[in-house]
């Protein structure tokens, strides 16, 4: 139909369906084996420059931040990202990792606009192409499905849609209009968990936000998590597992890994430290400082852990977790 | 009659819009209190969603972040983005708040930048979920401060849908029929949209303001009906609610 | 695009998105309400001569099997079914009360062929449209996403596809063929679940089969239950809520109400029972006497309970269970 | 030499198809007794994955329905049809075992009816997964009872796609590179199929069977190498594996 509009955005990621498929086949293990390894081996094993990037919830919930520290103490830039982000991506692009972004919401919700971004968009360092929340997850379940794109209802009309890489299509039953999203697979998918086994097996505590589907999108997976149990825990509450071991290629324990950051029924947020960023990251030299200081001046997430308080202070916003 | 604050105003200006019986989507902030506001008030079985996942939880603390634990404390349904987008898509939402740097006369919200796009002169946040909430929920709300810079004729990007150029320009780009902008609540006024023209139009004043004040702030001409309400103040039992029992420690009021 | 080919299969359901939208809107329950009734209050209320129908899982998994006899009771004819069915489909068909058939899979797994199919599509009482087992689930799916169709990649270079009620289509941003199925929405749906509250968040324990995308594809939805919890109990663990409250009509507390189907974890299935079904489905006389004296010969589920040899029996199929 | 009867001899034959470290869909019946003993001899690693969620059980005990709570029984994941299917889409499973009343040259398989399909001669059970299985698994391996009614020149119904009507068929109707029928696994012959025309070849033997009988037993022409592999016998192991731990009740064997 020659009616219908495509977006004018680039799409940041190309992939085939079937190109997918064979590299699935040839590089997942399918079989049980432990993975379990620190976040320095898993980002220096999985992670290129200018890969792919996803990384899961938000910044402030429930995010691997301890993983996205390691990505900006190794350095691997030209990234290419897809987010909603509060500080996780805003970390990488303050560190100046990134190039292009698949931007859905990028800010500090009720602490307002994030002044990292808006230096790396304004300046132009940063590409933006414009999807919805709901758009970027659909995108994830499009790959999750094996499928080359899904049909939505969203953004349709508006200059999301048209700063978008989507297209429109025309239902083949009903004739109406519809936005057809085109599949997003990472390269690299980053997410947090509450628990799995040494194989991948991981289960969330509380909302799943788009880990479900971000996970089967990514062609590596990198989860860590709070607390490795057995696989026998596994199998008995085999419904729980919303990860599957078979997409998984690194298990990384990282207890507090989301701090800043809450986890839900674990740990609140360090608000104290949120504040510390947030007032660092108003300008380019304090969101600098905070980098050197807080990411790169610590050796690993145990070190960070220790410069955040240690052990008390973890305690401390242990006993501030909501409860169920 | 008890002082009271202009977030306070906006508070009790959008609680008193949702009906009971209901399920809204919920943003951070004052959607929120609004929520808990009117579920305290004349809406107890109005259902505050978030589209993380969380559906119906107690807010007994009020969350910081929309995935945050908070939004699903004591909740029903601890689900995904997914499920609840589909569920507005299904035509289960009734409401969903919406906020923005620019609104215009239909109702369109720019969220996402002034200036050209890729080297814009203001970069916000991004749509986020509010072009599916605009896309997908029966009715929506915008909360807004006044002001010309805000209330422009023609928006500079067009983050999320309202009534795009006029009567039946939803319905053709494909979204759901009968969905689309409801209301407009800000510190000078509540307004709502003309049936036919779909154009906003004043339906009352916050206490102590002039419908001449309201235009004036408003970069566009308003439709202004013969006889506008004029809100009722926030009640003494309205602001003890939010004081005490919704926002104790008063961080957002 | 004219090369492309379209299914010459009936839609048995035809139901346009905004159309339920506006249903939804006006007729489904959004707040907290009490909807604990009977087996025969529900099947009365929602169920309607003609009606599309669906049942989830298995007629010998988890499957609804109090509400389909009470179906049969009420003699509710012309029925359209969406179906992969064992024991509940091929009582619904012998009890002569199907009309059109989506069919994926009908029969009785390691027991074979079923006559009663047999005899209904031989004879031409009942009309078939081809799916496979995902396709009729991805219906449920586009259902559930408030979309008219879904692309998938089944179905393709098939007879299944021609005498289906799909359609191929291209791929907008590959070019690829694939199949689109059109959303199948169901008048009514009917799914046993382990444990609810009295609105309706309901909990399954295993696999959830087609649950989670049949439900949201139900305009009305009858969940029975082994267990009704307190609303508390769901509350506590938020995450485990598969089927929400808002999306069900009505809550029939039914213990037992899978058999003889098994119930994951709960009980085995009889498998005396289904062996005199298997053998008594053989002829139409057999089939008719197991209907009169096992479905209309019982006044309800707990007069069927007692007839299967009552509490004692219970507990012995409860001891039979698979433990975690 | 231990005695054995057609089933064991089947079971034995499919499980020797499996590669370690895989991931197979399983249906009730002769597969899941392959996948036990296939687990249990050269592939410890075989992940049995059920189409209505389970996967990796431990098969203790043999389900028996494709849904039923053996499926999940101490299993890593018990998730949904959905999930499963689109693992299977996404690339993951390499095996899906398929049965059916006709195959064809090309694999294509019927399971349908015979006959009219709106008056048919006989109505079969219908596709079930087969046809996504067909679709979506690598390499599909077909388990059947060998004659001329069931191997016949052009399947009366195509349920579900084998290479249809030859090379480049499936690509051509949009089904995934690379993927397609592997073996075919009956009580006279292990047939797999020719790279060129992907037409059906024999392979190897069952003991004591000629190249003549199961063409005798074949409807159409099989194509058949000079030198054809016998089948090793099934081993006392194997036997002892069936008879004592998998399937002590002989409820399959």
């Amino acid at each position: 139909m020659s009616n219908l509009a495509s977006g004018r955005g680039a799409l940041f990621q190309k992939e085939k369906v079937d190109d997918l498929r064979h590299w699935v086949r040839e590089n997942k293990p399918k079989g049980l084996m432990s993975k379990v390894m620190s976040e320095q081996e898993a980002i220096a094993k999985f992670m290129t420059e200018g890969c792919y990037l996803g990384v899961e919830l938000y910044g402030s919930v429930r995010c691997p931040m301890s993983l996205v520290r390691e990505v900006v103490r190794q350095g691997i830039g030209n990234l290419r990202l897809a987010g909603q982000g509060v500080l996780e991506n805003d970390l990488l692009i303050a560190a100046g990792l990134v190039k292009k972004l698949d931007i859905t919401y990028h800010g500090y919700e009720v602490f307002g606009i994030s002044p990292v971004l808006r230096r790396a968009c304004e300046s132009g360092e940063v590409e933006t192409v414009e999807w919805s929340n709901a758009a970027l997850a659909w995108r994830f379940k499009a790959a999750a499905m094996g499928l080359p794109f899904l049909p939505v209802r969203s953004m349709l009309g508006t200059d999301t849609f048209t700063y978008s890489a989507a297209k429109e299509i025309e239902c083949p039953f009903t004739g109406q209009k519809l936005v057809a999203l085109p599949a997003l697979t990472l390269d690299v998918g980053l997410i947090h968990v509450h628990r799995c086994d040494e194989y991948g097996n991981a289960q969330i505590d509380g909302i799943s936000g788009f880990a479900s589907e971000m996970a089967r999108a990514s062609k590596r997976l990198i989860i860590s998590t709070e607390e490795i149990v057995p696989h026998e825990e596994i199998q008995k509450y085999p419904e729980r597992t919303i990860i599957p071991y078979y997409i998984v290629d690194a298990v990384v324990h990282a207890p507090g890994g989301a701090l800043p950051g809450e986890m839900p029924y674990v740990y609140w947020r360090d608000e104290k430290h949120m504040n510390l960023y947030f007032e660092q990251a108003k300008n380019a030299e304090g969101v600098e400082q905070y980098v050197e200081k807080w990411v790169r001046g610590t050796k690993d997430h145990e070190d960070f852990m220790k410069k955040l308080g240690g052990a008390e202070r973890f305690e401390q916003l242990k006993a501030q977790a909501t409860r169920r | 009659m008890t002082e009271y604050n202009k977030s306070e105003l906006l508070i009790c200006t959008a609680a008193r819009q949702m009906a009971d019986n209901t399920i809204c989507f919920i943003g951070t902030g004052i959607p929120m209190l609004a929520a808990a506001l009117a579920k305290r008030t004349h809406a107890p079985n109005l259902v505050a969603a978030f589209e993380f996942g969380g559906v119906g939880p107690d807010l007994e603390k009020l969350p910081l972040a929309v995935g945050g634990s908070r939004t699903f404390h004591r909740a029903e349904i601890a689900s995904s983005i997914c499920d609840l987008m589909e569920a507005a898509a299904r035509g289960y939402v009734e409401y969903g708040f919406l906020g923005g740097a620019q609104i215009d006369p239909y109702g369109n919200l720019n969220a996402t930048v002034i200036g050209d796009h890729d080297r814009p002169k203001v970069r916000f946040p991004g749509s986020g979920g509010a072009n599916d909430i605009g896309s997908l929920c029966w009715k929506t709300i915008a909360i807004m401060r006044h002001g010309k810079k805000r209330f422009v004729p023609k928006v500079g990007f067009l983050t999320t849908a309202g009534y795009l150029d006029g009567p039946g320009a939803r319905e053709q780009a494909g979204l759901p029929s009968g969905s689309g902008p409801y209301r407009v609540v800000t510190d000078l006024a509540l307004m709502g949209y003309d049936d036919e023209t779909k154009r906003m139009k004043l339906l009352a004043l916050q206490p102590g303001v002039t419908a001449e004040q309201v235009q004036a702030e408003t970069g566009f001409e308003l439709m202004i009906p013969d006889d506008v309400a004029v809100n009722d103040e926030p009640t003494d039992e309205e602001l003890r609610l939010l004081r005490e029992e919704i926002d104790p420690d008063h961080l957002y009021t």
